[in-house]
């Protein structure tokens, strides 16, 4: 069994290097190519993922070491795998997910020239995403992490030509590689406390060392995860990444890339169960980016953009509950899964309506789709219900159980974090509602765009709406089923731990607060958007609407302080280059040659003169020598 | 008389003749000023030699001023091709080369 | 007695030049073909001493060693050890891949008079910087090793400034003048330094009466040879200014922008490649093993100086506008984490330096040839001369960002193997160094990612229109060196294997020890 | 003093030393087969002048130049000879009745300079660059040295196809002054020799057939400041024919280092007189560092250098400071070591200035012969610092550079003398823009040249310059191996500007053109290019040669 895990990720890879290298003879076959492959991957970890169930819940864990990779005194990496329950939900997760948009992609991507590269790339991302989450130590962990960061480069890049889907590709990886940065010193600081960075051994050794060095660690590897999981201070680069094809982002925010920070935290659990004051950070980090994303996707017209702030949003909810420690980590996960489908799903839903509406993004010009294309309005609306918690539906057990485990935290800290994630769960009703509204209810508000072309919707092929379903399917009862009998605490705790907090407040009154606030939030949005038409141009909005559009003035103050400061910065160290270090060299030459110039004027053409400097230089010789005798 | 005052002689001689090498423009005086320095040379070999008690000055003295001839002669011989091509023995005329 | 490898195959590449000077002005593709064909005999000969090199076998292998200047102390001595032999493998690897890419790049312009021969003078020339850096990194007299030091510099300094890039602005004149201001600054910068290193030389000489590495370490060994500290410091300086000149360290660095931008691609990467590995090899090689005290002592100051070139670099690349002086200004930086590297005195720190001397060979050839092919197409250096390549150059553009992630370090390419080693190494022994210098690779992905950006995304620029992909010979000259790049990014060890022993032996010379894990020192 | 003290010479004989037996008059000893180089040398000399009397004028060129090139080989044979009988090292000895010292530093310097001139020589009789004159061959010289420049008699000379043969017995002379030079070994013959060798070359610098009012111009310049600086020298020698009553290197040398312990009272004011000692020394010392040309005694040498026809030039360059050199080296080494403390700390701040001062001014330089000439300044200050070194390598290490440093210099200026245009030679240095363009064997060549000038390994000059720098470093002067080192990198700016107009720069339309030489001048470049190559490459044979050769006799 060992022996497949390498095929897990040899699949795609396989992938990858074909289509890319490939050339144009396959360009007829390439998205098949590319969907088999993610879909051999994915078969491969059901058959891993069968013959796991088939053992005890303690041996259940895989190991495969393929060859030492960098082999330096004192210093052993090697690149070696481990299954075990936690990496196995991602990875069927990232497979299952994965392969959906895959051949949702099929249909999505059909009139683009480039798309044999598009599947090349889906690929590369799928094979990164699996060797994050089944590597055996951080560095190997770090090579799919960077792996990541730069299959989602070229898929938000992909169409080069548009200079905003470069800017935000580029924007993508520059964020994501400050949070490598702390990722790499993570990995140093356990290389030098541990002498080892492979999870076995560093997670078991969190005792041997201090709290001080522990906390670094954690925070290190905080900063990690807010790169990639798009967390305050780092989330800048999510929004913009909607540049990318639609099925990019259904998969970035789905099943890959922002999922990896949450698996890092939680692979980690160790570390961060050890460092309280890391752990702090973490939540206080998840509870300011659940508002931050929900506020935000409040604000977004463009219907992508909306997604992506509850994306954040949602990744906020995991932090926050990988923060609260051992209570959390397994509703982490479990949230993350369930936001997986429903998130996939709404993003294919979004794409499908974009597909349908000449790729507009605006909501104020969608509205009363419902009729036009029936499927994708179902399959996106079970995803909505999701998504809000409806009763019964997967969001609805995963959240309630991180808001309870917020309240679990206890004291003060407990209270303020349990408001913040029921406040999110109103907010979310809010802004997901007026998703809705806007786009499937109410008149038609579309118009021919500059050239006159009038859009005409219409419902998506079958290689679209087929995944639309599947997922919406998973929307709807992947909650349900993992809650009941505690499968997944069950299946996940050998892994991560579990332990049971004592809320201040009843399981029952939680469900019951978050169904109130619930009904708050879908009840202000109706009113809002739901009761009277939409105008097409966005009203001015109140100075927070203002600054949710500008993604909070995020953007702003990184434009001034980073962009700006960063240009100046660059712009005078170039200059100073050039007159100060170069300046001195050229100084040096020159002085030496107006110093030669001076010289040279006492050779000048008189004997008589030469004769001074001979008589001059004879009396000096001779004083000299007299003098050094005298003294 | 005490022979040190010789010494003393060929010294003011020679420095009178370095001096006039330093200050006379006229390549022939010039000249004529080496050959004053020369000759406070000899002087000063002679003293030294009559002080020493032996005959290596005088003999020196000798073959300085066969040099001192030789010299003349390709001295002159150069000091009349300048004067001939321009029409001038001012040392200080011949600066075409300088810098 | 055997086969004098070692000296074979720095011999061949001299002879490959002689051989190619002498072809008759008209034959110009003869000579061509023969400098090819002696470069890739000398990598087959690279090749076989490579595999004849055992890692675990005697410090210094293969060696030669003849009398030469009994006068000086001084004899033809050669050994390599695994950085010598992994360099030198570098070093002839490379040399066909430049020479097929600056196929075309020393082509008279118009037919001139029949003894200018500017197509033989250049591959000679290459074969010739060749050899003297072959035999660089073989050498084990420190004369010897000088002489070579300074002697390339002439061949190099010719290259530089006798045949510069023809894609220039402004005028013949002025690119001209510029050119040979970067030739002269090249020569005089390199020569300053070696010849401060000279009077080091002198001054070993009168100190240890034998320039032979193992004669000095023998009588370091058993205490015939002892320097005084100021002695061992003033000698470290001097020898330590020529190399931090040659690698380039900060603020010693301006003449490299200069060199590289106004040569050709190929001989910039002769430069940055091959040239300058003698400088930070050195380092390793002299510097730490003549001088173990004084190096120590040195130590802060200099580790101060590569996180200063590394920051400084990187930010300056930011701020070119000039493609070629912005690879410059990387490999700046990237040489500031090969000298934190070797400072650091951790076995992760030189391993790392050793093979980022390797991989950022490797990585800066990709990048900087297609670089090359692309500006040779465009006729301009400027990055703003450019827009949209990748809609019309689809395998220019791919592989120019495959080089450019290579320079990003990127795991699973190369160099990242060698930058992550030197960052922990130099995180293990000096944590503020660790963490400034990780800024590094925030910074390598800024100036990376605009290049690419600026060059290859956005609208097709009109001038770009109807740019040709890469070609066959083109093709041969980048597809290897990303073969390579991938799989020493994957599959470092043969190389490590090699380096680790040799590793493990200047850190004996420097009496250092790996700083031990906290958690195992505790126990 | 008291009168009875001083005794007149006349008195001396029968008073003082009557007791003692009357010494008998001995016959002088010359040993003519070790003074065979000298004597072999003047004695063609003496006959090349009466060639120039009775030999018909279409065969002279030929008879002089045969007869300068036996004379100047078989003078190189004599030397080898005198080596390989061992008068280098083990049977080395005063000769000449203590005039002259036959050891290893004479003969390799004396071959040294044979070579050279040898090779030097070859340039003198060059007659294919300049354009044929009314159907005659021309060299370097003026058709008749005393016809006023541009006048008829000029004009008629040159169409007579008169030339100056006279160089070449002027050469020998001068040759054989040199060789003396180096082995003089009391102050008298050093004197002579310094005549005989400097007189011929004023009257060389005088002849060239262009540019002859610089010519002369320099001949008066050299002239006049060579006759100052030899009355110092005589001065000197005075003063210290009065210090030790004796000229004689072994007497003096004694003297300064209390070894006659027996003073005549009568004489000890003057006798051991250190004021007489030290002013003397250092006089002489100036007419020596005036030939070596080391700051501030250097003035003349770009002048002349400039002026002077550039055959005489590579020739005066290369020979005159192997001369002086080998002369300065004798008498600091023999004459003086004791006090060497006191001379050294003077020598080093005139290495220094030399050093600094020849390699700084030549940065501006316009004129490429004007160029060399402070590049030789430079030179200077180098071989100074082996000097100082007073070592046993000291001496070799300078006999090393001096073998080194002379071909390339000879080579030099032969490649100097091809560059030409319609006005004689393009000495001016914009002239030489692109010659590598045009050119490029020609350019390559002074290019390596230049790169040993400079001191790039694998040239002769680097292996020189590293033998001084050890041997000062060795001898406990590494402040001057600093300065040294500061100083070739300051020089090596201004070689490579010329390698940059030479191969960088596009070649100016009415530039010159480089004229096809003789196998004469070919030989001299190809013998500079090789010796540099070789001593470049491989040195130790010479190396070796030097260290045994570099022991003085006293």
């Amino acid at each position: 069994m060992e022996n497949l895990i390498a095929l897990l990720v040899a699949a795609p890879l396989l992938g990858a290097a074909v289509l890319l290298c490939g050339g144009r003879r396959l360009d007829r076959a390439g998205h098949w190519i590319g969907t088999l492959l993610a879909a051999a991957s994915f078969v491969v970890g059901v058959v891993l993922f069968l013959d796991m169930l088939g053992k005890g819940a303690e041996d259940r864990a895989l190991h495969q070491k393929l060859f030492s990779w960098i082999p330096v005194e004192g210093f052993q990496a090697d690149v070696a795998f481990q299954l075990d329950q936690l990496s196995m939900t991602f990875v069927l997760l990232i497979t299952g997910v994965g392969t959906l948009i895959h051949i949702y992609s099929i249909g999505y991507m059909e009139h683009d020239e480039r798309r044999r590269r598009f599947f090349g790339y889906l690929n590369l991302f799928l094979a990164a995403m699996l060797i994050l989450v089944i590597a055996d130590n951080y560095l190997l962990l770090y090579v799919g992490w960077e792996g990541v960061g730069l299959a989602s480069y070229l898929l938000i890049g992909f169409w080069q030509h548009k200079p905003s889907a470069a800017t935000a590709a580029k924007k993508a990886f520059l964020v994501n590689r400050v949070g490598d940065m702390g990722l790499s010193i993570a990995i140093m600081l356990m290389f030098t406390t541990f002498g080892t960075f492979a999870f076995g051994p560093v997670l078991e050794a969190t005792g041997e060392t201090g709290e001080g060095k522990l906390t670094a660690i954690g925070l290190m590897l905080l900063l990690a995860a807010c790169g990639k999981s798009a967390q305050v201070p780092l989330q800048s680069w999510l929004g913009d990444a909607m540049e990318g094809p639609t099925p990019v982002s259904a998969l970035i925010h789905a099943a890959t890339m922002v999922t990896a920070g949450v698996y890092l935290i939680v692979r980690s659990g160790a570390i961060f169960n050890a460092a309280p004051d890391a752990q702090l950070v973490v939540v206080v980090v998840g509870a300011v980016t659940l508002l931050f994303g929900a506020i935000v996707g409040c604000a977004k017209d463009d219907i992508k953009k909306a997604l992506a702030g509850s994306t954040m949003s949602q990744i906020g909810y995991m932090i926050l509950a990988a923060g609260l420690g051992p209570i959390g980590y397994v509703f982490a996960i479990m949230h993350l899964v369930t936001h997986g489908f429903f998130k996939a799903g709404l993003f294919l839903g979004a794409g499908s309506v974009m597909h349908g509406m000449n790729d507009e993004v605006d909501m104020r010009k969608f509205g009363g789709l419902r009729k036009y294309m029936p499927v994708t309005f179902i399959t996106f609306g079970l995803g909505y219900l999701a998504i809000i918690g409806f009763p019964g539906l997967s969001g609805f057990f995963s959240k309630d159980k991180i808001i309870e485990a917020a309240f679990a935290k206890g004291g003060t800290e407990g209270w303020i974090l349990g408001s913040v994630a029921l406040l999110g769960a109103a907010i979310t009703a809010f802004y997901m509602t007026r998703v809705m509204l806007l786009t499937f209810f109410g008149e038609k508000r579309w118009q021919p765009d500059a050239e006159g072309h009038e859009p005409h919707p219409h419902e998506s092929p079958k290689s679209m709406t087929i995944p639309m379903i599947v997922l919406a399917f998973g929307s709807v009862f992947a909650g349900g089923f993992f809650s009941i009998g505690d499968r997944f605490l069950n299946w996940l705790e050998p892994v991560t731990g579990h332990s049971h907090g004592h809320a201040p407040v009843s399981a029952t009154t939680v469900t019951a607060a978050t169904m109130v606030v619930l009904v708050i939030g879908v009840a202000i949005a109706w009113a809002m958007y739901g009761r009277k038409p939409v105008p097409v141009v966005a009203p001015r909005g109140s100075l927070l609407t203002r600054a949710a559009r500008r993604d909070l003035l995020q953007d702003d103050f990184n434009h001034v302080v980073l962009v700006r400061g960063g240009e100046h910065l660059t712009r005078s160290l170039v200059y100073v280059d050039h007159t100060l270090v170069d300046g001195v060299v050229n100084g040096t030459a020159a002085s030496m040659g107006g110093l030669s110039g001076r010289l040279r004027k006492l050779q000048n053409g008189y004997a008589r003169s030469y004769a001074v400097s001979m008589f001059g230089g004879t009396a000096v010789l001779i004083a000299a020598t007299l003098l050094m005798r005298a003294v | 008389m005490n022979p040190v005052n010789y010494l003393y002689l060929a010294a003011l001689l020679f420095t009178i003749g370095a001096a006039g090498v330093l200050i006379r423009r006229n390549a022939i005086v010039v000249f004529m000023c080496v050959e004053l320095m020369l000759n406070a040379c000899n002087l000063a070999f002679v003293t030294f030699s009559r002080m020493h008690g032996n005959l290596d000055g005088q003999i020196i003295a000798f073959f300085t001023m066969v040099v001192a001839a030789a010299e003349v002669v390709v001295g002159l011989a150069i000091i009349v091709s300048v004067f001939r091509s321009r029409h001038s023995a001012s040392v200080d005329d011949a600066s075409l080369m300088k810098l | 007695m055997s086969f004098p490898l070692l000296t074979a195959t720095a011999a061949l590449p001299a002879i490959g030049a002689v051989a190619t000077a002498a072809v008759p002005a008209a034959r110009r593709t003869t000579a061509k073909w023969l400098a090819l064909v002696f470069s890739l005999a000398t990598l087959v000969l690279a090749g076989i001493a490579l595999a004849r090199f055992e890692p675990g076998g005697d410090r210094y292998q293969l060696t030669e060693s003849h009398a030469w200047i009994k006068d000086f102390g001084v004899r033809y001595e050669l050994g390599v050890d695994g950085i010598g032999v992994a360099l030198m493998a570098l070093t002839a690897l490379l040399i066909p891949f430049v020479i097929l890419a600056g196929w075309h790049d020393a082509d008279p312009l118009e037919t001139k008079s029949s003894r200018w021969r500017p197509t033989q003078g250049f591959f000679a020339l290459i074969l010739m910087v060749e050899a003297m850096v072959i035999l660089s990194f073989e050498a084990t007299d420190v004369f010897l090793f000088y002489i070579l030091f300074e002697a390339m510099l002439i061949p190099m300094y010719f290259l530089i400034g006798g045949f510069g890039d023809r894609a220039h602005t402004g005028s013949d004149e002025n690119a001209a003048a510029q050119r040979s201001y970067a030739a002269v600054k090249f020569l005089l910068y390199n020569l300053v330094g070696g010849l401060i290193m000279l009077a080091a030389v002198i001054g070993l000489y009168v100190v240890a009466g034998t320039f032979s590495l193992s004669e000095i370490a023998e009588a370091r060994a058993n205490g015939s040879l002892s320097m005084a500290t100021g002695t061992e410091r003033w000698l470290f300086l001097g020898f330590f200014f020529a190399f931090a000149v040659k690698a380039p360290l900060w603020p010693l660095h301006t003449w490299l922008p200069n060199a590289m931008g106004e040569a050709t691609s190929p001989v910039a990467v002769l430069i940055t490649a091959v040239v300058d590995k003698v400088g930070t090899f050195a380092m390793l090689r002299f510097c730490l093993q003549l001088f173990p005290e004084a190096s120590k002592w040195a130590t802060p100051v200099i580790i101060v100086l590569a996180l200063i070139s590394i920051v400084y670099g990187a930010l300056l690349a930011v701020g070119q506008r000039d493609i070629k002086r912005l690879i410059a200004y990387a490999s700046i930086s990237h040489f500031g984490f090969i000298i934190l590297g070797i400072f650091a005195m951790t076995s992760q720190g030189q391993s790392g330096a050793t093979l980022y001397m390797v991989n950022h060979g490797i990585s800066t050839a990709a990048l900087m040839l297609v670089a090359g092919f692309l500006i040779t197409r465009r006729g301009s250096r400027l990055i703003a001369d450019y827009g949209g390549v990748q809609k019309v150059a689809p395998i220019l553009a791919g592989t120019f960002l495959i080089g450019g992630l290579a320079t990003l370090s990127l795991p699973g390419l190369a160099p990242f193997v060698s930058e992550f080693l030197v960052l922990v190494g130099a995180f293990s022994a000096y944590p503020a160094a660790g963490i400034i210098a990780t800024t590094g690779i925030v910074l390598a992905a800024l100036y990376v990612l605009v290049l690419y950006q600026r060059t290859m995304t956005g609208p097709v620029k009109a001038e770009v229109q109807g740019m040709a992909d890469l070609k066959v010979r083109e093709l041969a000259v980048v597809l290897p060196l990303i073969a390579l790049l991938l799989f020493l990014g994957v599959y470092p060890k043969p190389l490590t294997e090699i380096v680790n022993p040799a590793v493990q032996h200047t850190m004996s010379d420097v009496q250092k020890k790996d700083p031990q894990p906290e958690v195992e020192a505790a126990k | 003093m008291s009168a009875t003290a001083v005794h007149s010479l006349w008195t001396m004989a029968g008073g003082v030393t009557s007791a003692a037996p009357v010494e008998k008059f001995k016959a002088p000893v010359i040993e003519y087969t070790q003074l065979a180089p000298v004597l072999i040398v003047i004695g063609v000399a003496v006959v090349g002048v009466l060639v120039e009397a009775f030999v018909p004028r279409r065969a002279r060129y030929y008879t002089q130049v045969f007869l300068t090139v036996v004379a100047l080989a078989a003078a190189f044979a004599a030397v080898v000879g005198l080596a390989a009988g061992g008068y280098g090292t083990t049977k080395a000895h005063i000769a000449a009745m203590g005039a002259v010292a036959i050891d290893g530093p004479t003969l390799f310097l004396q071959g040294t300079i044979l070579l050279t001139s040898l090779v030097a020589v070859f340039t003198f009789a060059e007659r294919r660059l300049d354009p044929a004159a009314h159907g005659n061959h021309v060299d370097s010289f003026a058709a008749q040295a005393a016809s006023v420049p541009g006048s008829d008699s000029e004009k008629a000379a040159v169409k007579a196809g008169f030339t100056t043969t006279e160089v070449f017995p002027l050469v020998l002379f001068s040759v054989a002054g040199m060789l003396v030079f180096p082995a003089a070994n009391d102050l008298l013959t050093l004197f002579v020799a310094l005549e005989v060798f400097s007189l011929p070359l004023y009257l060389l610098c005088a002849v060239a057939r262009r540019k002859r009012l610089m010519s002369q111009e320099a001949a008066v310049k050299y002239f006049l400041l060579g006759a100052f600086s030899s009355a110092f020298l005589l001065f000197g020698i005075a003063l210290l024919y009065g210090y030790a009553g004796s000229v004689s290197y072994a007497a003096i040398a004694d003297v300064v280092d209390g070894a006659v312990t027996k003073i005549d009272p009568a004489l000890a004011d003057t006798m051991g007189n250190d004021a007489l000692l030290l002013i003397g020394g250092a006089m002489i010392l100036t007419g020596l560092l005036f030939k070596v040309g080391a700051v501030p005694f250097h003035m003349w040498t770009p002048d002349v250098y400039q002026g002077a026809p550039t055959p005489v030039t590579g020739f005066m360059a290369a020979a005159t400071k192997v001369a002086a050199f080998g002369a300065l080296l004798r008498l600091l080494y023999v004459v003086l070591p004791g006090l060497a403390w006191d001379w050294r700390p003077v020598m080093w701040a005139v290495a220094i200035v030399t050093m600094l001062g020849g390699a700084i001014v030549a940065i501006t330089q316009t004129d490429i012969k004007r160029l060399l000439a402070y590049s030789s300044i430079a030179h200077a200050g180098f071989i100074l610092a082996g000097v100082i070194a007073t070592t046993p390598d000291g001496i070799s290490s300078v006999l090393f550079y001096l073998g080194a440093y002379s071909f390339v210099t000879v080579g030099a200026f032969a490649v100097v003398t091809l560059v030409r245009d319609a006005g004689g030679e393009a000495t001016h240095l914009s002239k030489w823009a692109g010659l590598g363009r045009r050119s490029p064997l020609v350019a390559a060549v002074f290019a390596v040249f230049l790169l040993a000038f400079a001191g790039i390994p694998l040239t002769s000059g680097f292996s020189g310059k590293f033998a001084v720098f050890k041997a000062a470093a060795d001898g406990g002067a590494g402040g001057l191996v600093v300065v040294g080192v500061i100083s070739s990198a300051i020089a090596a700016f201004f070689y490579i500007r010329v390698i940059v107009l030479m191969f960088f720069s596009e070649p100016k339309a009415d530039g010159p053109t480089v004229a096809v030489p003789s196998p004469l001048t070919m030989t001299t470049i190809a013998v500079g290019v090789a010796v540099t190559l070789v001593l470049g490459l491989a040195p130790q044979y010479f190396l070796d040669l030097a260290s045994q050769a570099g022991v003085f006799v006293r």
